[in-house]
């Protein structure tokens, strides 16, 4: 459903990814692993349209190349991601915020019964409706931010180290509304630090060094893969 | 003194006229257009012209000047401002091409209309019979275009609160990349807000040259009296604008008054200078 | 440039102002006073540039010193010597400079321009007011007659002043802070760079200069008026001269001063009316086509051949010209974001550390005598971020002469403490104590001078400035301050040691990721630190070259130098960390040694997010 | 020390330089005669300087060629002239800058006065300097009650401010003797040299006259508003009101009152006041009574073919300012054809002397002053008249009171 061929990206002489393939099958849950620096944002900021990659490189949804295509064209399509750090329209209410979300022509017919499939995915959102963005917690603005995307009914949903700064049981928390889409049927691709809630979460994980796929499987061959052991779970 | 805060506050108004559009210039789409000014005095020269060439009412000229600020605005941000944007390696330095291409704007608009209308200041008279209230009288077109203000600045307040495309604007100027994100054009919204902006300034320009006589030289005067307002009142922020307007209108007329009428600028950069120490992001900017 | 071609630059200078100066002697009169305002707009663009150039500030106020100097004469000539009177004018403009500077140069971008635009106004309107309410006479007299001649020679000498003053302060401390504020203010105030203060004092010169510059053009004139001192017309020529001829370079705005009177005196004889058309061409033309000016291309140009010439002899890179800043390779406004994406090609750049490492650098004047006590302690730190609460009630010791690891997952508000520590954010509550002393409200230069150095999780070097001066700065503004001869020769010590000497003479926009870290390991340690702040700087080395990494960390703190290090690299903090402070949602989760907190339930739970995980 | 010496050296090499030059300047026959000026030809005043200044200097250089030229009888033959424009812009640093050039590298045979006050004392000392002889048409300023001796090579020919004002000020006495008016009188000027040295000298006069100065305020030249200053005015119910304007503001003010309804009995502003297109704004109605600075004697020697003139090429009536422009253009060619030749010493003796038979009358000058300008004229049945000095020739009795503005 989306692919990405041979992607390459360098930011001014660094070199970020370096001739990356990858496939994410439908309403599958795609977790990508590594460790800061490892070129996992960059990957999906390429299929968000917010980097270009080199020359060669492909990024086909449904078999049409959008590498080439502005942000906002690429919501349209279906792909919606969560960027690192939320980025909420903090001077806004959460209800402008969700509104937002809805924007693309695509999304617009159905938003009052998303909205509400919304609020009762994230109860505490529906509590707090009228409240600006930035004065929120950050599970809370988590939440948000989550429930934004998924306004525009994506296809594909991109998340960004979701768990960033949650405590533990938010954490937990979070990962269990991501379960109950993926049951839904949503197809997520997950960027994450926290090793083993992607490795239940995940249908298929790819493991990122240094911009290039160090090794790829299901969560079952990488619970044994001692490397991942050692590098990314910490132990 | 009732009489000279009433014509203060007329003139406040009259100054959130002004503003509006800037605010949509940099308070939405980022940019400090420097020649945002002479489009206010091509309004002016618009309407200057339906009546005394042709006699027409002179708001007639905004049939003219409002399509075309518009047109021309857009071009500006497409084809200069963008290449800039996309050059730019970072919001500094963005800010600084920009302001020195529309400076140059600013002097190549100015010089053809020196060319073209002379350096002479020109004026007319419309609507100026004076209109009583509380013993106070205020010419009838100063009236309008309060009115005008209060009415263009409710409307611009309602559209960006309440509509689809409103809050799609709110979002550009809070955080572009995650509007983008969120399915909004950034490019052409941010292009439409300012090009708007030209054509609200095109607007007021021709509402208040029904009372203010204007030369080819005086755009640079409202251009900066439209950002004093708008760094008073939060850039943005609509509501702000125009309160902001009101504040320096008064300040400026009470200070002529009381001390000297040489000193209106003096007075509104007091305030600015104030402000700026005190509160950079503005008066009426929330938080 | 290479020494030679300098001196004989130097030489060429002092020999064409001997001519210039000489000239009047068969020059027309229209000469003379066609040169009076040739160096006038030189002596002003230059001085424009000297503060404008490095930090970016696009100032609008030159017509406003200049005014200012011309009141000064106007008003002083009457009672006081010619020679005293501009002093005096240059003083006034310096002090005037001085409030203006103190009040505004906090205000950034469109904010600046925009006040300084507007300073020359309101002097215009307050000039106009005294006259016509208090003396009651519009226009003020200039009564003493001075032969053009003698205007010329003085203002020869200014231009000449100003240009080679400009060139001077480039080389001393002044000018080094003054470049790396304009490249990254951050980076310099934790140099150790006090910023306000510079940016306020260079203001102040370049204003004193522009009022003195206004004080001899007065003398042009038998009377001036409001219209004549703070004529716009004075901020805008000013301005388009230093960016044409290229405000990066001490004799850029010279040549752009010198073609831009030349453009302009053509354009009044050629066709007057459309005058101010052209200069707004003008502007748009420098801004799109010749954004860095021209000074640097002619240096390019003198670059390309020279190396064509030296090639044989000159060592690799030795006098090659730098691009601009502006001519870096652009990239999109989310770079700085990126940078943490970033990730270096494969090839051990740290491994020439490994020979070096045996050899040993400049002592480092760590933690003196043995380690006892906490170098620093931290206690019931409070920050949030609007409803976020990065860090709550967190407190912690750092051990003199260790090196502390804290860990935590992402966002758990580790860089936010390294950011407290450093006096980049001001805590809401807690305090911070280094040796004893409370450091909280400190400013970050202060820190930096109180010996505590850091490096940034999203690399910082400065992109326009060559390897060696990066970590010059730390040597020149850090807690034992030198000049700049000293400081090179450590800072080549340091390059060494951290194995960038062949590297020393690129810029920091053309160094690969690793070495940029290094640079900044290099610039941090320049500054003598006796507590090392490390933000990730682990982060994204392959397996030998993270062995390396460890291995210098190791040396430095075996130096003297308590080092605390926020790292995900657990590999690291086992080898190096005797104590590890465990963070999460900004709270403190565990403490102790590597192997207690790694083996700590809560940890492997926050960070494997699974309550089974221990298993 | 060494300097010094140094530049006083260089000083006297250029005296040196420059002196034979100039003699071999006046040694041969010009092909035609250049008459340079850096007048303001864009900008907020340009109004003013195209219809008293430029408009003028074309006509006469038309003119005076059309009849071939300036007799010069030294070569005796008639030669052409030329005037050479350079922009000054309104600003004084253009203005020096651009004189300097004409005089210096273009080294024009004669020079012509900017317009505005601000200008022609800011060119003065210069042309004085190279000994160019200039007369200033259109300056107003104190300081040449003291200063203008020592520019032997300018000439003045406007009423200065005191002699500006002051016949108007005797008037108001004496209506006020009369019983006619209560003697309040209100003033308004613009920020720029003559407006302050109008008002200036109007403070000063007026109250020292027994008038009772009710107010006395001035703006800025770019305003673009005065109903909030008139509304102060009209507050001290003046029965005489002094607008010491500009061409721009000049016709804000009139329209502004007019709007306001504020009409006292006197009502005067100062330059462009005499502009025939300030009567066609309002109406000769509307202007009817209004006092202006300047005046004209349309009986003078050679008015009737100038006016033909001015209607044939401008298609307007002759504006009193400009007619006092052209007056001195007269004297100058007067002095010209006198001396036969262009010896710029000897012209400037010859203009000194005075000249007859102009459009102003005979023309006599006092420390460099014109002796008997005119100071005020008045709008009469759509025609601008000469009221005062009285004693001039063809001076009319001044209208009182101006008839009231229906608001």
């Amino acid at each position: 459903m989306l692919r990405l061929e041979h992607i390459s990206v360098a930011y001014g002489k660094h070199e970020a990814l370096h001739d990356v393939t990858v496939d994410v099958a439908p309403s599958r849950t795609t977790a990508i692993l590594g460790a800061n620096g490892a070129g996992k944002s960059t990957l999906l900021k390429t299929v968000a349209g917010l980097v270009r990659p080199q020359p060669g490189g492909k990024v086909l949804f449904h078999d049409r190349p959008i590498e080439q295509e502005a942000p906002h064209r690429i919501v349209a399509a279906g792909i919606a991601l969560v960027p690192e750090g939320r980025r909420l329209f903090g001077e806004m209410s959460v209800i402008d915020n969700l509104r937002i979300g809805a924007y693309p022509e695509r999304a617009r017919a159905g938003e009052s019964e998303r909205l509400k499939r919304q609020f009762t995915l994230f109860p505490r959102l529906a509590e707090r409706r009228q409240q600006l963005a930035k004065t929120m917690s950050g599970g809370e603005q988590q939440m948000l931010a989550i429930a934004r995307a998924l306004m525009s009914e994506p296809k594909i949903l991109l998340l960004d180290e979701p768990s960033l700064g949650l405590s533990p049981r938010l954490v937990s928390d979070l990962f269990s509304v991501l379960r109950r889409l993926t049951e839904g049927g949503q197809s997520i691709v997950l960027v994450e630090q926290n090793a083993y809630q992607s490795l239940k979460l995940a249908d298929y994980i790819y493991v990122l060094e240094n911009g290039r796929i160090a090794s790829a499987g299901t969560p079952a061959e990488m619970r044994q893969d001692k490397m991942i052991q050692k590098a990314y779970l910490g132990l | 003194m009732f009489e000279v805060v009433l014509n203060g506050l007329v003139l406040g108004g009259i100054y959130g006229l002004i503003a509006l559009g800037l605010n949509l210039q940099y308070g939405i789409a980022r940019m400090l257009n420097l020649s945002y000014g002479e489009f206010f005095t091509a309004g002016a020269f618009a309407s200057y012209f339906a009546i005394t060439l042709y006699h027409y009412n002179p708001l007639l000229g905004l049939s003219v000047s409002v399509p075309v600020a518009f047109a021309v605005n857009w071009v500006i941000y497409r084809f200069l401002l963008l290449p800039l944007i996309r050059r730019a390696p970072n919001r500094d330095a963005l800010d600084g091409d920009v302001v020195l291409c529309t400076f140059g704007l600013l002097f190549v608009f100015q010089g053809f209309e020196q060319v073209y209308w002379g350096g002479n200041v020109r004026g007319y008279y419309f609507l100026s019979f004076p209109v009583y209230f509380f013993g106070a009288s205020l010419p009838a077109n100063r009236l309008l275009a309060f009115a005008a203000a209060m009415a263009l600045g409710g409307v611009l307040i309602l559209v960006l609160r309440k509509t689809r495309f409103g809050t799609a604007l709110r979002a550009i100027a809070i955080d572009p990349i995650a509007a983008g994100l969120s399915g909004i054009n950034v490019l052409d919204l941010s292009a439409s807000a300012f090009a708007l902006g030209g054509a609200m300034v095109a607007i007021s320009g021709s509402l208040v040259s029904t009372f203010i006589a204007s030369s080819a030289s005086a755009g640079i005067v409202y251009t900066l009296k439209a950002l004093i307002v708008i760094i008073v009142g939060g850039p943005g922020r609509m509501a702000g604008a125009i309160a902001a307007g009101l504040l320096l209108g008064v300040a400026e007329q009470v200070g002529g008054y009381l001390i000297d009428p040489g000193l209106t600028l003096a007075i509104n950069y007091a305030i600015l200078i104030l402000v700026l120490l005190i509160r950079p992001t503005g008066l009426f900017a929330r938080g | 440039m290479a020494d030679g071609s300098k001196w004989l630059a130097f030489l060429a200078a002092i020999i064409g102002a001997g001519v210039l100066a000489a000239l009047p002697l068969d020059l027309s009169a229209y000469g003379v006073s066609t040169g009076i305002v040739y160096f006038a707009n030189i002596a002003l663009a230059t001085a424009w540039a000297l503060f404008s150039g490095p930090t970016r500030y696009i100032s609008l106020a030159t017509a406003a010193f200049v005014g200012v100097g011309m009141y000064t004469v106007a008003f002083a000539h009457v009672s006081l010597d010619l020679a005293v009177c501009l002093m005096l004018a240059a003083i006034v403009g310096f002090l005037f400079a001085l409030v203006v500077g103190l009040s505004t140069l906090r205000l950034r971008g469109v904010y600046f321009v925009i006040f300084t635009f507007g300073l020359t106004e309101l002097m215009r309107q307050l000039s106009s007011w005294y006259e016509i309410n208090i003396t009651h006479k519009l226009n003020r007299f200039i009564t003493i007659s001075i032969d053009s001649i003698v205007i010329y020679e003085m203002l020869l000498v200014l231009a000449v002043a100003a240009v080679f003053g400009s060139w001077y302060v480039s080389t001393t401390r002044l000018g080094h802070a003054l470049r790396a504020i304009g490249e990254d203010e951050t980076v310099a105030r934790h140099t150790g760079i006090n910023a306000t203060w510079v940016k306020v004092l260079v203001f102040a010169i370049a204003a004193s200069m522009m009022s003195l510059v206004g004080g001899v053009y007065a003398l042009r004139y038998p009377s001036i008026d409001p219209t004549v001192g703070f004529g716009n017309a004075w901020s805008f020529q000013v301005l388009i001269a230093a960016l044409l001829g290229g405000p990066g370079r001490p004799w850029g705005p010279a040549i752009g001063a010198v073609l831009l009177v030349l453009l302009s005196d053509f354009l009044v004889g050629a066709f007057s009316r459309y005058f101010t058309i052209a200069l707004g061409v003008c502007f748009v033309v420098i801004v799109y086509f010749i954004p860095g000016g021209i000074a640097p291309r002619i240096e390019h140009l003198y670059g390309v051949l020279a190396r064509a010439r030296h090639a044989a002899r000159s060592a690799p890179g030795a006098s090659a010209p730098h691009e601009p800043p502006t001519d870096a390779a652009a990239v999109d406004n989310e770079t700085e974001a990126e940078m943490r994406e970033v990730v270096p090609r494969r090839r051990s750049a740290l491994r020439p550390l490994m020979r070096r490492l045996t050899r040993s650098g400049p002592m480092l004047r760590g933690g003196t005598g043995p380690p006892q006590g906490a170098m620093l302690s931290v206690d019931g730190l409070r920050k949030a971020f609007g409803g976020l609460i990065a860090v709550r009630d967190l407190s912690f010791d750092i051990p003199t002469g260790g090196v502390t690891g804290l860990i935590g997952p992402n966002g758990s508000g580790k860089t936010t403490v390294l950011n407290l520590i450093t006096g980049e954010l001001p805590p809401e509550a807690g305090s911070i104590i280094l040796q004893g002393d409370e450091i909280i409200g400190a400013r970050s230069f202060e820190i930096c001078r109180a010996r505590i150095a850091r490096t940034f999780q999203l690399v910082r070097v400065l992109p326009g400035m060559t390897t060696r001066e990066n970590v010059m700065l730390g040597r020149m503004f850090g807690s034992d301050p030198t000049g700049p001869a000293a400081a090179l020769s450590e800072a080549d010590i340091l390059l060494d040691r951290v194995g960038l000497a062949d590297r020393a003479q690129l810029i920091g926009s053309q160094l690969t990721y690793i070495d940029q870290k290094r640079v900044e390991l290099a610039r941090a340690l320049a500054t003598r630190p006796q507590l090392l702040l490390l933000d990730e700087w682990l982060a994204g080395l392959n397996p030998t070259e993270l062995k390396i990494g460890i291995d210098l960390i190791r040396r430095i703190q075996r130096e003297g130098v308590t080092v605390l290090m926020v790292e995900h690299v657990m590999e690291a903090i086992r080898a190096l960390c005797g104590h590890v402070i465990v963070m999460n949602a900004g709270m403190k989760i565990a403490e102790g040694t590597a192997a207690e907190v790694l083996s700590d339930p809560k940890v492997t739970q926050v960070y494997l997010g699974d309550d089974n995980a221990a298993a | 020390m060494e300097r010094r010496t140094f530049i006083k050296g260089s000083a006297a090499a250029i005296g040196a330089v420059s002196l034979p030059r100039k003699l071999y300047a006046a040694a041969e026959a010009p092909t035609k005669i250049r008459f340079g000026t850096a007048v303001g030809m864009s900008g907020l005043f340009v109004d003013g300087s195209k219809s008293t200044t430029i408009s003028q200097y074309d006509l006469w250089a038309k003119r005076t060629n059309d009849a071939g030229g300036l007799m010069l009888s030294k070569y005796n033959k008639k030669v052409p002239v030329e005037i050479v424009y350079y922009d000054g812009r309104f600003d004084i640093n253009e203005t020096t800058k651009l004189t300097e050039k004409l005089i210096l590298d273009d080294k024009v045979e004669m020079m012509l006065a900017p317009w505005g006050t601000a200008w022609n004392i800011a060119s003065a000392p210069i042309t004085n300097k190279y000994e160019y002889p200039v007369i200033y048409t259109t300056a107003g300023d104190s300081i040449l009650y003291t200063k203008a001796n020592d520019w032997p090579y300018a000439f003045w020919s406007l009423a200065q401010p005191n002699e500006a004002v002051q016949p108007l000020i005797d008037w108001l006495v004496q209506m006020k003797k009369d019983g006619k008016i209560k003697g309040r009188v209100a003033a308004i000027n613009i920020g720029i040299e003559l407006g302050v040295e109008m008002a200036n000298a109007f403070a000063k006069l007026a109250p020292k006259a027994g008038l009772d100065l009710v107010f006395n305020k001035s703006y800025p030249p770019d305003v673009t508003d005065l109903q909030p200053l008139l509304r102060e005015v009209m507050a001290t119910k003046p029965d005489a009101f002094f607008s010491f304007s500009y061409p721009p503001d000049t016709f804000m003010v009139t329209g502004q009152a007019q709007q306001l309804g504020f009409s006292p009995e006197v009502f005067y502003v100062c330059i462009g006041g005499v502009f025939p297109g300030y009567r066609d704004q309002f109406g000769a109605d509307k202007v009817e009574g209004i006092f202006a600075y300047g005046g004209q004697d349309p009986s003078a020697p050679g008015y009737a073919d100038y006016a033909k003139a001015m209607k044939a090429v401008y298609n307007q009536e002759p504006e009193a300012g400009a007619v006092q422009v052209y007056a001195f253009l007269q004297v100058v060619q007067q002095a010209i054809e006198k001396v036969g030749e262009i010896d710029r010493k000897k012209i400037r003796d010859e203009i000194a002397k005075g000249a007859k038979d102009t459009l102003w009358g005979d023309v006599t000058w006092k420390n460099q002053l014109n002796a008997d300008p005119w100071a005020v004229g008045q709008w009469q049945g759509g025609k601008m008249v000469g009221v005062f000095p009285s004693n001039k020739h063809d001076a009319k009795p001044p209208v009182f009171p101006k008839p009231k503005w229906a608001s």
